[in-house]
């Protein structure tokens, strides 16, 4: 399940479910949204095709670090949030 | 108590929830709509990682400050300008305390809270914060 | 606005003096009863230098923090455990000001203003502050 | 005018007019209501008969320092204040 917040729900829409291949990881699952809307594309990742950096992610409600937890493979039934930076109060 | 919700803050509930005969000192934060040339915000949560995110905050407070009571409301949904956002409320028997405590929740808020603000104004909406 | 009086403080009411369509903050300070074994409090004014102080020490926070309103009411007579003593609302376009200018009025409003308080106990009443 | 609070409005009542001699000080009125009320004078002088550090005193609602204007001369219509520390809040 991939939950989206503010402006990337705006582009992915709130919830979706994904099916991926077994052993597939948050890499592969971003990769696998950006081809599907060149609109996220544009807006999660360089042009070097870096996830850009104000990019925030929770597997299961627990923060990842993007420069390390990227290649986390995932399991059936987990739970990828997808938001820009935080901004609440 | 921790509550994220659509409806309009009260804050005398949220004293009366707080008050005790051991505190002497009660300080109270209140986040408001500021007219930046916008006519609304929109205030949008990841409910139940915000709901987990503000306990967790408000049990830091709580042992680090001493504190007798906290309460935490934000609100979501399309909010007016003038309209409250969020607030805290700590009762402490000294006011060191609850000044140091009201002060931690926001902070803390602001930068662990997966929540939220789209100012909208006659030239359309734009998210706070994102670059 | 400042006042000095018999009747019981509505915060609400300050409040909503207090909310501005420039406001982003607002912080409010509650003084209460505390229970130290007491049964009452008195609290007794010299009311003309204390709302002249108070007075001064309101346009003192306005300026140093940049505040858009500033509301103290402090409460004389007889209060019982839990009551609010005296009541601080600050707002202003950000935080970090709400919170400083409030802060400001409090430890002056304790060091500058001619107020006393009596706690009452099984024992009789001892004036709080004198050697 | 004298006026007296929280403990000295106890001793000496709220407030109370005092008649002086012309060019009499603040000194000289403390002393005079010492006189009258060896309750006052307990309470407000120590046993060299100096002021104790705790009592403060406003003329005319004005904080006078009792370390260097005892000798204020005070005029008709004067409103002398005599209080223990503040505990306001």
């Amino acid at each position: 399940m991939v939950l989206a917040f503010a402006s990337f729900r705006e582009i992915l829409g709130k919830e979706r479910e994904m099916r991926l291949l077994e052993s597939a990881t948050v890499k592969d699952l971003l990769e696998e949204l950006a081809a599907a809307r060149p609109a996220f594309k544009e807006a999660a990742f360089d042009d070097t095709g870096a996830l850009r950096d104000y990019v925030l992610l929770m597997v299961n409600r627990k923060r990842i670090d993007p420069t390390r937890d990227l290649s986390r493979p995932l399991q059936d039934g987990d739970e990828l949030a997808i938001f820009p930076p935080l901004a609440g109060g | 108590m921790i509550e994220i919700t659509e409806k309009e803050i009260s804050l005398d509930e949220m004293i009366k929830r707080a008050r005790s005969r051991d505190a002497g000192a009660m300080v109270t934060f209140l986040g408001t709509v500021r007219d930046d040339g916008i006519e609304r915000m929109e205030v949008e949560a990841f409910r139940e990682a915000a709901q987990a995110e503000l306990e967790a905050i408000r049990e830091e407070a709580m042992s680090r400050f001493h504190l007798i009571e906290a309460e935490v409301v934000h609100r979501t949904g399309s909010l007016a300008v003038g309209e409250s956002i969020l607030a805290i409320v700590c009762s402490a028997a000294h006011r060191d305390e609850a000044f140091s405590g009201c002060r931690y929740i926001i902070e803390e808020l602001k930068k662990r809270a997966p929540l939220w603000k789209k100012e909208l104004g006659e030239n359309g909406g734009c998210w706070v914060g994102q670059t």
